[in-house]
């Protein structure tokens, strides 16, 4: 897939990086602004696809993208549902998705129990889903124009 | 005890993780995961069937209700789960072992496995939420699964089923949300229990809220006005997944809920009750008057899921109607009662059957039955086994098929609907007709063809499951003796009706 | 707030008609993007910023994927012909309308009126923050609370991406068979 | 009141989309427009007069809150459509790529 023009490649590398970090912002501070785990992951993955499409890159490469990112989106729920599984074990009563961390002060970043956990093993898990999705029309069609 | 019940979520959840990941290294690890995973959630159905009778309600994360508000998300098992959990497990392993020999032609084979478990973590949670949103969620992971299935093959006919499947699928759901948002508006709260204390008796309101609820769930059970997605999608799908679909699917996310929301959620209200059952009458009578002219296999098979999903309906819908208008409570227990039994009947011999027509679909590369004959002679098990499924399903004595179909028929002729009976009669004889007609076509009439001489017998896993399943169909009409029905159909009719009289003083010995 | 409300939904309404009878998909699809992007204003207003951020970024993401999709297939729809069916459709959509207006209009008194406080299970989700401990009270539901409801929903996203990924596939059927 | 029916509006307008339409984006947007029209649907139930974003910092001690429950569910319901949405284009593709058409009539080569 060619990349497009040489303005949008030097925008790209400078947007690019600062979106990603405000998805990484957007994801850590879930529990005390507006956003959390699908936000911030949906961002990253948007700056992911916003370098896919500036830059273009040819097949092989595309498909090693793709075995990376489904082992990142199936260990990222894979990590939810473990979360989910301490609360069975450690908490005193062993409910399914009982809190076992501290709680800790509200407002405070290292406050809501597991919620931070669970917010950035979620947005691992979406944007490598998103850009994954993505990945798989662009190389579907990629394949076609091959072999047309 | 209860720390069992978010097992049915964690297993098939975890193990088509953990086969998505460690598929990319193990070859097929995805089968094992599969089939260890249904095993044991089978053992895990069949001990609490046997061994724990009470109701199993389970709070996620832990949150005690505030002043009697319930805040946590609800699981509960009580008798009515327990069959569907039955069925799904039991069905769900059988159709796996089959799996093992069938996907070897299919070239993403691990992805098909991690699929299959993503469609049981769906009916499961489907099926033990007490969450009407919870119910939608995971109703929509089994959807999104069933609907990659349906496409797994890639031709043409099967992505065109697939795609219409989805778009109904979707405005079903989307009607679903639509009839929890006026829910929500009425009530303030999404727990099922909760929401039957709020809800107000019968009013418009409920109605049009109950109408929103038979549209949504309709459109996913294919019951009569909205079956159309229906024969393209299970005649295109891959065997194992249409048998999947045919026998489990529409009943876990259709008509499960139908008769939770409308049992345990709702007034009952005898408008409801006599629409509920005209739809599954006219399900029963379309079905079958459709799979006369049909010659390829699995499309007729298709036509009948949608004629015994009329049975059942029409079986706990005249228990409905008499609870409503406050008729006889035995006989309404009775004919629930005779619904369910079919409901699991069903999903064997459903079941079985398609299995059947993948392993003579594999064998002879053709389902078109114009095509096929003389089978028997190269395909003694295969022949056996869709003998014994197309004899359950016609109602013949000694199988499944004839107990349930008769308690359906006594429950209608003793709650005095006698046209009820006399039509639930003349659509077991035409589906007799039209399976003698599949026997007779595929396995016995003439000399088999010299294109299908070199035929062989279906593969081991495909035989071994196949039999299994033939045995269950025979087995299950055990269920009619007293002592087997207490246990596993009291608690369930309990359930639904709420204190009911016990079934056998009915029954008479 | 009303007003402004009503206004976007007006606005959100004629950008459904028109991407529905848009001649070239090219413009259907951007013309979809209105609804989405006044949905998120709508949002706004009804003070859901999380869906807002959410939202705006799934929508522009849908929509370089419905790009990507009818990026070189033929631009130009059919020619319109006139189908009964839609006319029909149109008269049937008209009168369920109406009856719609006239059950809403009769017992609507019974409900909640817009803007009324509906809350019986959300009152515990606002005073029990402590129980979870996460300032955002939106978060605190969908992480805390309802857990169990945001793990369906993460599978209900891997479920769709090995769909698609299945589907995708170049061969469907190996060769020899 | 007229939010609401305004609203339904909406939903009947993507149902026309999905029902008469006879090309295949055509179809998913139709059913894309369906989706935001419950979405809307479930936040105007949400919504308390004069209410601030259910957010807990300093200034929002004693403040009215709108509804947080219809805001999670729809959290949800919003990355479940987008699936759906992705599912549906990727089929459209494959259609695309083997009838050559978006066109429903030439695809409808299954009967009945």
């Amino acid at each position: 897939m060619k990349g497009m023009s040489i303005i949008v490649q030097k925008i790209c590398q400078i947007v690019a990086p600062v979106i990603f970090l405000f998805g990484i912002y957007i994801v850590i501070h879930g529990h005390l602004t507006p956003g959390g785990g699908f936000a911030g992951g949906v961002i990253m993955a948007g700056a992911f696809i916003f370098q896919i499409i500036s830059y273009g890159s040819d097949l092989p490469k595309l498909q090693k993208k793709e075995f990376s990112l489904e082992i990142l989106e199936s260990s990222g729920i894979l990590g939810f549902l473990i979360i989910a599984c301490l609360g069975l074990l450690f908490s005193t009563v062993g409910i399914f998705f009982a809190n076992f961390l501290p709680t800790g002060k509200i407002g405070e970043l290292v406050s809501a129990g597991y919620i931070p956990l669970a917010n950035i093993v979620v947005a691992a898990e979406v944007s490598a889903a998103i850009s994954l999705i993505f990945l798989a029309m662009i190389v579907f069609k990629e394949e076609i124009s091959d072999d047309r | 005890m209860n720390n069992l019940v978010p097992l049915y979520i964690v297993v098939p959840l975890g193990f088509a993780l953990l086969s998505a990941i460690l598929g990319k290294f193990i070859r097929d690890i995805g089968k094992y995961l599969l089939n260890i995973g249904l095993l044991f959630l089978t053992i895990l159905t069949i001990y609490l069937i046997v061994y724990v009778p009470e109701t199993l309600i389970y709070r996620v994360g832990g949150f005690e209700d505030i002043n009697s508000i319930p805040i946590a998300i609800y699981m509960m098992i009580d008798g009515f789960t327990k069959i569907l959990l039955l069925v799904i497990s039991l069905v769900g392993f059988l159709v796996a072992l089959y799996s093992i020999s069938y996907t070897k032609q299919y070239t993403a084979e691990p992805k098909f496995y991690i699929l299959f478990l993503l469609m049981m973590t769906g009916m499961f949670g489907m099926v033990i939420s007490g969450d009407i949103f919870n119910m939608y969620v995971y109703l929509e992971i089994a959807a999104i699964a069933s609907y990659a299935l349906v496409a797994f093959g890639i031709e043409k006919h099967q992505l065109e089923a697939s795609f219409k499947y989805q778009v109904l699928g979707c405005v079903g759901s989307m009607l679903i949300l639509m009839g929890i948002g006026f829910i929500y508006w009425q009530t303030g709260t999404l727990n099922v229990a909760d929401i039957a204390t709020q809800l107000p008796a019968a009013g418009p309101y409920t109605k049009f809220v109950s109408v929103l609820f038979i549209v949504g769930f309709g459109l996913k059970a294919a019951m009569f006005p909205f079956h159309a997605w229906l024969p393209d999608a299970h005649s295109s799908a891959p065997s194992p997944i249409s048998a999947m679909l045919s026998g489990v699917l529409i009943k876990a996310i259709g008509i499960y809920v139908i008769f939770r929301l409308f049992f345990n959620m709702f007034a009952l209200s005898p408008q409801i009750a006599m629409a509920i059952t005209v739809l599954g009458i006219l399900s029963m009578l379309v079905g079958v008057l459709l799979a006369i002219g049909q010659w390829d296999i699995k499309r007729l098979l298709a036509y009948h899921s949608i004629s015994q999903i009329g049975y059942v309906v029409l079986g706990v819908g005249i228990g409905m109607i008499l609870l409503a208008n406050d008729g006889d409570k035995a006989i309404a227990a009775f004919s629930i009662m005779g619904g369910l039994f079919h409901l699991i009947n069903h999903s064997f011999f459903k079941g079985l059957l398609f299995l059947n027509s993948g392993a003579i679909e594999t064998a002879t590369g053709t389902r078109n039955m114009k095509k096929l004959g003389g089978l028997s002679e190269k395909m003694p098990v295969t022949t056996a086994t869709t003998f014994s499924a197309s004899m359950a399903i016609s109602g013949i004595p000694p199988f499944n098929g004839f107990f349930s179909k008769l308690i359906i028929i006594i429950a209608a002729v003793q709650a005095g609907f006698y046209w009820l009976a006399f039509i639930a009669v003349i659509v077991s004889i035409i589906t007799l007709a039209s399976f003698t007609k599949v026997m007779r076509y595929t396995f016995y009439n003439k000399k088999l063809p010299e294109r299908l001489s070199k035929i062989k017998e279906s593969p081991f896993a495909m035989a071994l499951s196949m039999s299994i399943m033939a045995v269950l169909c025979l087995a299950f009409s055990l269920l009619v003796i007293p002592e087997f029905r207490e246990i596993v159909f009291s608690p369930a009719v309990e359930a639904l009706m709420g204190a009911s009289p016990p079934i056998n003083s009915l029954m008479g010995y | 707030m009303e007003i402004y409300l009503i206004i976007i939904l007006a606005l959100m309404i004629l950008g459904a008609v028109f991407s529905l009878h848009a001649k070239d998909l090219l413009s259907a699809v951007i013309s979809y993007g209105i609804v989405g992007f006044g949905l998120v204003i709508a949002f706004l207003l009804l003070q859901a910023p999380d869906l807002a951020l959410v939202l705006i970024v799934v929508e522009i993401i849908t929509l370089i994927i419905m790009l990507a999709v009818i990026k070189n297939t033929t631009h130009e729809e059919e020619k319109k012909s006139f189908s009964l069916s839609s006319v029909i459709y149109v008269c049937v959509a008209l009168l369920f309308t109406l009856f719609f207006f006239v059950i809403f209009a009769r017992f609507g008194s019974g409900l909640a009126r817009f803007g009324e406080d509906t809350m019986r299970m959300a009152t515990a989700y606002i005073d029990a923050v402590h129980l979870t401990g996460s300032a955002n009270l939106v978060t605190g539901v969908v992480f805390g609370f309802r857990a169990y409801d945001t793990l369906g929903e993460a599978t209900v996203l891997f479920t769709a991406v090995v769909g698609v990924l299945a589907i995708l596939r170049i061969k469907g059927k190996k060769e020899e068979d | 009141m007229i939010l609401y029916i305004l609203c339904f509006v909406l939903f009947m307008v993507g149902l026309y989309g999905v029902l008469v339409k006879r090309n295949l984006i055509k179809i998913i947007i139709g059913l894309a427009i369906i989706e935001y029209s419950v979405f809307l649907f479930l936040i105007l139930i949400g919504y308390v007069k004069d209410g601030t974003a259910p957010i807990l910092n300093s200034e929002a001690e004693g403040a009215i809150f709108v509804d947080p429950l219809p805001q999670a569910m729809v959290l949800t319901a919003i990355v479940i459509g987008l699936a759906t949405t992705a599912m549906l284009l990727s089929i459209a593709i494959r259609l695309y790529r083997k009838y050559g058409t978006f066109d429903i009539r030439e695809i409808r080569s299954l009967k009945g």
